[in-house]
């Protein structure tokens, strides 16, 4: 059974809204959710919980769950701190311990954080994890990011090594493997850390909760195709995908959060409303975007201002889909449990290859209707970024739609440049606007 | 009558560009970039409306035909004389600042700083006419560029002479600097005029005895108002103008289009201005379809050669021939422009030329754009070239081979007025607006 | 013990340094410096210049020089007997001048360097910028310019600044533009250098403290040491980030690295003796 | 043949941006193939039991003019992607019938995808590698990965690859190994008589010539230089480690050495010198590459350290065993797996005494005067300290 202690029902309405922010319910709900995590992670050790940490794509979270785990997510505390503003400081104290101005500020804003006495988001002191899950997916700075994390604190590291879908395929080989070593290697740590035996019903219990959410995940993303979209798919995304994304993946919690969300944005679909923002309802959707790429954190509100304040509504992202792409059908089996998460780690968007990606977006530019193609460039993340720039050609070139692209930093306040970015915003929506006047001129 | 205007200000330089209801360019102003934002966009804004009478006054001339076959040397003198009228009454203005800020500011040396000052300026005023004589080269347009240039040659012997530290001396000038260049002197351009208009008579004996057929027509123009109908600002600094956004253009759109304006086979544009790179693919009617810029780092702009200039205690103009002498280019790897005085030094102290040094560098701002270019989508047919290292003719070499190199020959499109291409995108925005889209200027 | 005579010379991209020590055992006299301005001159002719002119101060003749080291850029100095390299020399020459200094903070127009050093003025752990100029010493010198603010004036009006303005850009380049717009935005001039210092003293701070030092003083050497500006804001910044240390700079810390070269040729000459002393034997 | 004859080819190869031998290998024979493969490692064995000439492909270097490959690439993304697509759209690799990516990290992994939509009509595969080192699982994985390469060549040569082919070629590479490992001994013995910069082409050359060819290439170095005695210098002994990937320029190599330094272990070229030992040539091919791989291989920021006692022992060994007096940590901008690791290793290093410096470097890099003086204080300090 979950641990987690999250009245859903009580909390709508529960806390007023701060001064001239809008946020939907659910978003409030699942504010309330990801600050109970980090109260469950700050009293972990006192109530004799053992601590799990891992990382957002290929995160097993119904596996932590059998095994009674508190579970940290460091990219999420990282964010977070962003979000926070408190992110610039950590990056630097890590950087003046010795690592690199060059490498992944996910990495250094969490060694900072550790640095600074690992007070967390929320100002509550986060324990130090009792394992830690190396989920090798989609990204190689996960592997030295906690090679580095062991080093410094002698957790338990056990690592889980998914294979790249190099030709844009998972064989069965690839998948034994997966599941191989969480029979071998993973399931077998983690009992030894928690004292607790494995026990496979669970986690189908866990799986079919899962799915639940999931479903309706995608029919709450989904729901952009419609004109005007209810939703943002990348800034109000980010909400969404939240609990999901993390420590909440099989619980009823995010079920239930989730179906109050889905419920939410189809009554906004019938009523034609578009998305909420942070300053009220946006009211004329004059560009509909694809976006390619992290958000950034540090300036996440600016960000998201210069799209509403142009009109300009992001209908569907690869980032809603980097703990789980669900929208092409996969789900949590529960009937085969350790397959279904070797594929569900093995599916997640940045352990595709890049014509896949390719394939992804435009697609999605097709089905959602999209204006163009938007990337947003990460310094920190080679995983999402390293080759961005043929990306956009080739999606350019079979779209036949602009696509502009815009470089800054997930939790690095010193990458994000506003002017800068304002600048190529502005001019790539001026042009998808001359040039729409173009064509409706010939027609 | 009614002028439609386009301003670019841009980070190192503000440029204006005047067209009239038939989109002929009437006029075209420049001036430095300044901590002003306001001030630059309506110093270089006035200089285009100047430029632009003058262009009116040699239709005009060239009607009444009083000045057969000498009309160009004629209008010529005149702006040279014109010129010489607004530095003199620049120069006054500067004495009197510099005179102000060295008050009790040097202690004891501060009579012999005021004495040294009352002579360097001086000596400036009586030099000045040979700064505006035909034919004479200046180091830039830009009052800071000559005043400053000539002050520190003549302040140099001045201060040895009167035994007072030359640093003082630029201390008070830098100081001075800025408040005289921000000023505007937009009320005085009438009198000057006439001023001018009085030097170049005589200048010009033949010219004198057809006095009132000259002056009726210039006079004429002087008193025809000229109404800004439309303005559009672009450019690096745009945000800051206090322009309405109606008002405002992206200047990759301004570039675009001005590079079609100019040249209406323009496919690919390339701009290199002082602190970004930008490589723009237009369609046939002018419409940007995509575009790259340099990222957070200026590396290989033109801010670049301005740091080697002063390296080499060059004029910015001055690099461009010097790299033409080379006979091999020497392969320079980093493009860091704070960098670039310290390879430059690396270069020489190894013994490599001078010239083939800049041939070198020249060439690594040239590759840093073609990335650029390769970014936005390659080099179509034709390729306009743009921004004020156009200006630049180791640069246009160095891209001229590159582009041959890598995709072949094409029509490379190079503008004497190319630094002026987003201010004139920017006129023909403001023309459309009024004259296709009916719009009016808003309120400022 | 005989006295020897150690000439060191070091030349930097702006001044090229001299100095003369004449050295019994551990103890060193300091007999004459010189520093000249290169001003696009030739620095090699200089270093010569300078050599000639100290050796005429103290009335040593060329033949009593048992050693020449020459430091900075000078590998190439032709009549030198050895080199050594600008964090060797800069740590012994701070030493020098400072005996409790246990690190060293240099910072040039283009690179900034941090060097944390023993007693003996062994160098233990050092960090240097990379190769990007960002937040450089350089455009300190432009914008002092543009702002009309002789360089000597530059540390005493940034001492004066109430409400620093952060410089943002990351770009030395760049930053110059945030200059330009923060006068603009009617900034005073001491709040702008004293954002400038500050961004630069972040720096410097950052690799000090990336070179595992903990305590004792640091010592400013370089062009830059004696501008008072940069040193508060050094201060400033280890006190935000809670470095127990405490930096100052000393009338003679531009000619560190000469000091050091002149010091270290001593001692290799002695242990160059001893060797051939041992080879004889 | 003299020592300058046998550099002086390899500099020739080295420079060789065309890759002339490797056109001329194929033309001395209608039907041969050669295979590009990406550091750091990939099984040469395979590619050469199929009858093809394995080709390592190690970026540009500072001779390129990098055009249309920063097309590809932000400016914070290292420089050899960038590089090695240049060398791809501008004909220069043609001669290669594919393309291996192996695993080292997420930029040469997100090229393998870009190749394969930029050279359509090229073999193209990401070569993958366990991170776990249990014969029953990783091993079974990376038999399974064997095969599938093995499959694919064997379709590509219209031929078998058999046991035996690869037994020999295990045979031919075991002896490579072998004049590698001489080669590096000497150098740490002999530092003056081998300096790095001569080395560094000697290994190198090995990326276009086929193993037999190199291997008596190696072998002649060796002699050569040993009959010719140069002097030696007072300088300071290093381990050269991070420039696994992306390579320095032949500048900074000199650089360092003039600086005072002696190049005692580094890591260049590590697919010469990944199997630590002989390959076990008898029994099941594959399954002997893949246990030399699980337990008996170089160690590289790109590798999983299943233990926290396990980092850094590698080079702790390498420092050890070549008699090193200190470390330079040499890696490219922005290699965020070198880059990553070298806090974890600088610790250890400190936690021995073994002293360090580090700076970065691009493969293009052309400013070496701060590279001089890091690693010149490098060598003064441990100069002016070390016998006193
Ligand atoms: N990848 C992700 N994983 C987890 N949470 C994410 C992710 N991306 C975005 N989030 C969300 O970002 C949100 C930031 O919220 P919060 O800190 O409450 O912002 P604010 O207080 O500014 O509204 C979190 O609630 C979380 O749901
Ligand atoms: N006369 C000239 N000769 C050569 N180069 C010039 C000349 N004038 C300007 N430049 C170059 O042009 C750059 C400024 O270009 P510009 O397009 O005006 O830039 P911005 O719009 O960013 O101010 C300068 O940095 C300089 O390198
Ligand atoms: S590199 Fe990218 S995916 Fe990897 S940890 Fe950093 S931000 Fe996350
Ligand atoms: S300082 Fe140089 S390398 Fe660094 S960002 Fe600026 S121009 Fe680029
Ligand atoms: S240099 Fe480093 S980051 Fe770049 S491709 Fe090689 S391993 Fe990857």
């Amino acid at each position: 059974m979950s641990t987690q202690k999250v009245d859903t029902t009580a909390l709508p309405g529960k806390k007023p809204a701060p001064k001239n922010v809008q946020k939907e319910d659910a978003m409030w709900l699942q504010k309330e959710m990801i600050n109970a995590n980090y109260h469950d992670l700050a009293i972990a050790h006192d109530v004799g919980r053992k601590v799990s940490a891992t990382f957002v794509p290929g995160n097993l979270n119904e596996l932590l769950m059998c095994f009674d785990f508190a579970r940290s997510l460091p990219e999420t505390n990282a964010l977070q701190n962003g979000m926070r503003k408190k992110s610039g400081k950590m990056i630097m104290d890590a950087e003046r311990d010795g690592h690199s101005e060059d490498v992944c500020t996910y990495v250094k804003a969490d060694l900072g954080m550790m640095m600074g006495g690992e007070i967390g988001p929320t100002g509550e002191k986060l324990p130090v994890p009792d394992v830690l899950l190396l989920s090798y997916t989609g990204c190689f700075t996960f592997m030295k990011w906690f090679e580095l994390v062991r080093q410094k604190y002698d957790c338990e590291t056990t690592m889980l090594h998914v294979p790249y879908q190099g030709d844009g395929k998972i064989n069965e080989s690839m998948v034994q493997y997966v599941v191989k070593q969480l029979k071998e290697e993973v399931i077998p740590t983690l009992e030894r850390v928690s004292g607790v035996k494995f026990d496979i019903d669970r986690l189908r219990q866990y799986m079919k909760e899962s799915t639940k959410a999931e479903e309706d995940l995608v029919a709450v993303l989904q729901s952009a195709k419609n004109r005007p979209s209810p939703i943002d798919g990348y800034f109000g995304g980010v909400y969404y995908i939240g609990p999901i994304f993390t420590a909440f993946r099989g619980t009823p919690e995010a079920s239930k959060f989730y179906s109050v969300l889905r419920g939410e944005i189809e009554e906004r679909v019938r009523q034609k409303k578009g998305p909420v923002t942070p300053d009220g309802e946006m009211t004329e959707e004059k560009y509909r975007l694809v976006v390619e790429g992290p958000p950034n954190w540090t300036s996440f509100r600016d960000f998201w201002k210069m799209f509403y304040e142009d009109g300009a509504v992001v209908v569907a992202s690869t980032y809603s889909k980097v703990g789980g792409v669900y929208d092409f059908g996969f789900r949590h089996n529960p009937d085969e449990p350790l397959e279904s998460l070797a594929r569900y780690c093995l599916g997640c968007y940045t352990n595709l290859n890049f014509p896949q990606r390719i394939d992804m977006i435009c697609k999605y530019i097709d089905e959602y209707q999209a204006d163009g193609l938007l990337i947003n460039s990460i310094k920190s993340c080679n995983s999402f970024s390293a080759g961005q720039l043929l990306m956009l050609r080739e999606i350019e070139k079979r779209t036949g739609k602009p696509a502009a692209f815009i470089e800054s930093d997930l939790v690095d306040p010193r990458y994000f440049s506003s002017a800068n970015i304002k600048n190529r915003l502005e001019s790539y929506f001026q042009m998808i606007n001359q040039k729409r006047r173009a064509t409706a001129a010939v027609h | 009558m009614r002028l439609f205007i386009g301003i670019d200000l841009g980070s190192t330089t503000t440029k204006a560009v005047v067209i009239d209801e038939d989109r002929n360019v009437l006029g075209r102003g420049i001036t430095n970039s300044r901590s002003n934002y306001d001030t630059a966009a309506a110093i270089a804004k006035n200089e285009a409306l100047v430029s632009a009478r003058f262009q009116l006054f040699r239709e005009a001339l060239g009607r009444t035909k009083a000045l057969n076959g000498n009309l160009d040397t004629f209008i010529e003198q005149l702006e040279r004389d014109f010129r010489h009228e607004q530095f003199i009454e620049q120069l006054a203005d500067l004495e009197e600042v510099c005179q102000r800020n060295a008050e009790g500011r040097f202690g004891k040396d501060t009579a012999a700083v005021k004495e040294a000052l009352g002579e360097t300026f001086k000596r400036l005023r009586d030099e000045a006419h040979e700064l505006f004589a035909p034919g004479a080269k200046r180091k830039s347009d830009f009052f800071r560029d000559i005043a400053g240039s000539r002050y520190l040659a003549l302040g140099e012997a001045v201060a040895k002479e009167a035994e007072v530290r030359y640093d003082n001396l630029l201390n008070v000038f830098d100081r001075s600097i800025i408040e005289v260049e921000n000023r505007v002197y937009g009320d005085s351009i009438r009198h000057h005029l006439l001023n001018a208009l009085d030097r170049t008579l005589k200048a010009l004996p033949d010219s004198a005895s057809k006095r009132e057929k000259i002056s009726a027509p210039i006079k004429g123009i002087l008193d025809t108002a000229m109404e800004e109908t439309y303005i559009v600002g672009t450019g690096y600094g745009r945000a800051r103008l206090p322009f309405s956004k109606e008002h405002i253009r992206s200047e990759i759109l301004c570039h675009g289009l001005g590079a079609h304006v100019m040249y209406p086979g323009t496919a690919t544009v390339l701009d290199i201005g002082g602190q970004d790179t930008k490589a723009i693919q237009v369609d046939k009617a002018g419409i940007v379809e995509s575009f790259q810029m340099n990222d957070r780092c200026a590396a290989g702009c033109g801010r670049y050669l301005g740091y080697i200039a002063d390296e080499m205690n060059l004029g910015l103009h001055e690099l461009g021939p010097l790299a033409m002498k080379a006979t091999k280019t020497i392969k320079i790897n980093s493009t860091c422009t704070v960098f670039a005085g310290a390879e430059l030094r690396d270069r020489l102290a190894i013994g490599d030329r001078r010239e083939d040094i800049m041939a070198g560098l020249h060439r690594a701002i040239i590759l840093r754009a073609m990335s650029i270019l390769a970014r936005s989508g390659g080099i179509r047919d034709e390729f306009t070239f743009t921004g004020g290292v156009a200006k630049n003719e180791a640069a246009v070499k160095a891209l001229n081979d590159l582009v041959t190199e890598n995709y072949g020959k094409l029509t490379l499109n190079i503008n004497p007025d190319s630094i002026y291409t987003g201010a004139l995108g920017g006129a023909t925005f403001a023309w459309r607006a009024v004259v296709e889209e009916g719009k009016t200027a808003e309120a400022r | 013990m005989n006295p020897i005579h150690t000439v060191g010379i070091d030349i930097g991209s702006g001044v090229v340094k001299t100095t003369l020590f004449r050295n019994t055992g551990d103890r060193h006299e300091w007999l004459a410096k010189r520093v000249e301005r290169i001003r696009k001159r030739d620095p090699m002719e200089l270093a010569q210049q300078g050599y000639e002119e100290v050796l005429a101060d103290a009335k040593v003749a060329p033949n009593d020089v048992a050693y020449i080291a020459t430091t900075g850029e000078g590998e190439n100095v032709k009549f030198a007997t050895g080199h050594f390299y600008s964090m060797t020399t800069h740590a012994r020459g701070a030493v020098f001048l400072d005996p409790e200094a246990r690190a060293v903070m240099d910072i040039g127009a283009l690179n900034g360097r941090a060097i944390r050093v023993d007693e003996r003025g062994k160098v233990l752990a050092y960090k240097m910028t990379s190769q990007c100029a960002s937040g450089s010493g350089q455009f300190l010198e432009n914008i002092a310019r543009y702002l009309g603010v002789a360089v000597e004036e530059i540390g005493s009006l940034s001492k004066t600044s109430k409400e620093p303005e952060k410089v943002s850009s990351i770009c030395a380049v760049l930053a110059e533009t945030d200059v330009i717009n923060m006068v603009s935005r009617g900034i005073a001039t001491p709040d702008i250098l004293k954002g400038i210092h500050l961004s630069m003293a972040s720096r410097v701070v950052k690799l000090l403290k990336a070179t595992g030092i903990t305590s004792g003083h640091v010592l400013l050497t370089g062009g830059l040491a004696l501008d008072e500006g940069l040193l508060a804001a050094i201060r400033e910044e280890m006190v935000n980030e809670k470095v127990n240390l405490d930096a100052a700079n000393h009338p003679d810390s531009i000619y560190a690295g000469a000091i050091g070269a002149a010091l270290w040729g001593a001692f290799r000459h002695g242990k160059l003796q001893e060797l051939q002393s041992r080879a004889a034997a | 043949m003299a020592v300058k004859e046998i550099v002086k080819r390899c500099e020739a190869l080295f420079e060789d941006l065309h890759f002339k031998t490797v056109r001329d290998w194929k033309a001395a024979q209608p039907g041969r193939k050669a295979i590009g493969y990406m550091p750091i490692y990939v099984p040469r064995e395979i590619i050469h039991a199929a009858g093809m000439l394995p080709v390592g492909i190690f970026g540009g270097g500072d001779q390129i003019e990098v055009i249309q490959g920063d097309a590809y690439y932000q400016s914070y993304i290292c420089r050899i992607p960038r590089s090695t697509i240049e060398l791809g759209v501008t004909g220069r690799i043609d001669c290669l019938d594919g393309m291996l990516f192996p695993s080292i990290c997420d930029v040469i992994r997100n090229l393998s995808g870009m190749w394969q939509i930029m050279f359509k009509d090229k073999y193209v595969r990401y070569f993958d590698v366990p991170q776990n080192y249990m014969d029953n699982v990783g091993g079974e994985y990376y038999v399974h990965e064997m095969q599938i390469l093995r499959d694919d060549l064997a379709k590509l040569a219209g031929r078998e690859v058999t046991d035996d082919d690869l037994r020999a070629s295990i045979q031919l590479y075991n002896e490579n190994r072998k004049a590698m490992r001489d080669l590096y001994d000497y150098r740490a013995e002999k530092p003056w008589q081998a300096p790095t910069s001569e080395v560094y082409l000697v290994t190198r050359a090995g990326m276009v010539l086929p193993p037999e060819e190199h291997t008596q290439l190696v072998r002649d170095y060796i002699a050569a230089t040993d009959a010719e005695p140069r002097a030696k210098r007072d300088n300071a002994r290093v381990v050269l480690t991070g420039s696994f990937c992306e390579q320095p320029p032949l500048g900074l190599i000199k650089s360092i050495e003039m600086a005072g330094c002696y190049i005692v272990d580094d890591d260049f070229h590590l697919v010469t010198r990944w199997n630590l030992d002989d390959v076990v040539v008898d029994g099941d091919p594959l399954w002997n590459l893949a246990k030399s791989f699980l337990h008996r291989s170089a160690d590289t920021s790109s590798k999983y350290s299943m233990r926290r006692e396990d980092k850094g022992k590698f080079l702790l060994e390498s420092v050890r065993k070549y008699g090193a007096e200190g470390v330079v940590f040499a890696a490219a901008s922005f290699c965020d797996p070198a880059l990553l690791e070298r806090p974890m290793l600088l610790e250890i290093l400190k936690k021995h005494g073994i002293p360090s410096t580090a700076f970065k470097f691009a493969e293009n890099t052309g400013q070496m005067a701060p590279i001089r003086e890091q690693a010149g204080t490098f060598a003064d300090s441990i100069k002016l300290w070390s016998a006193a």
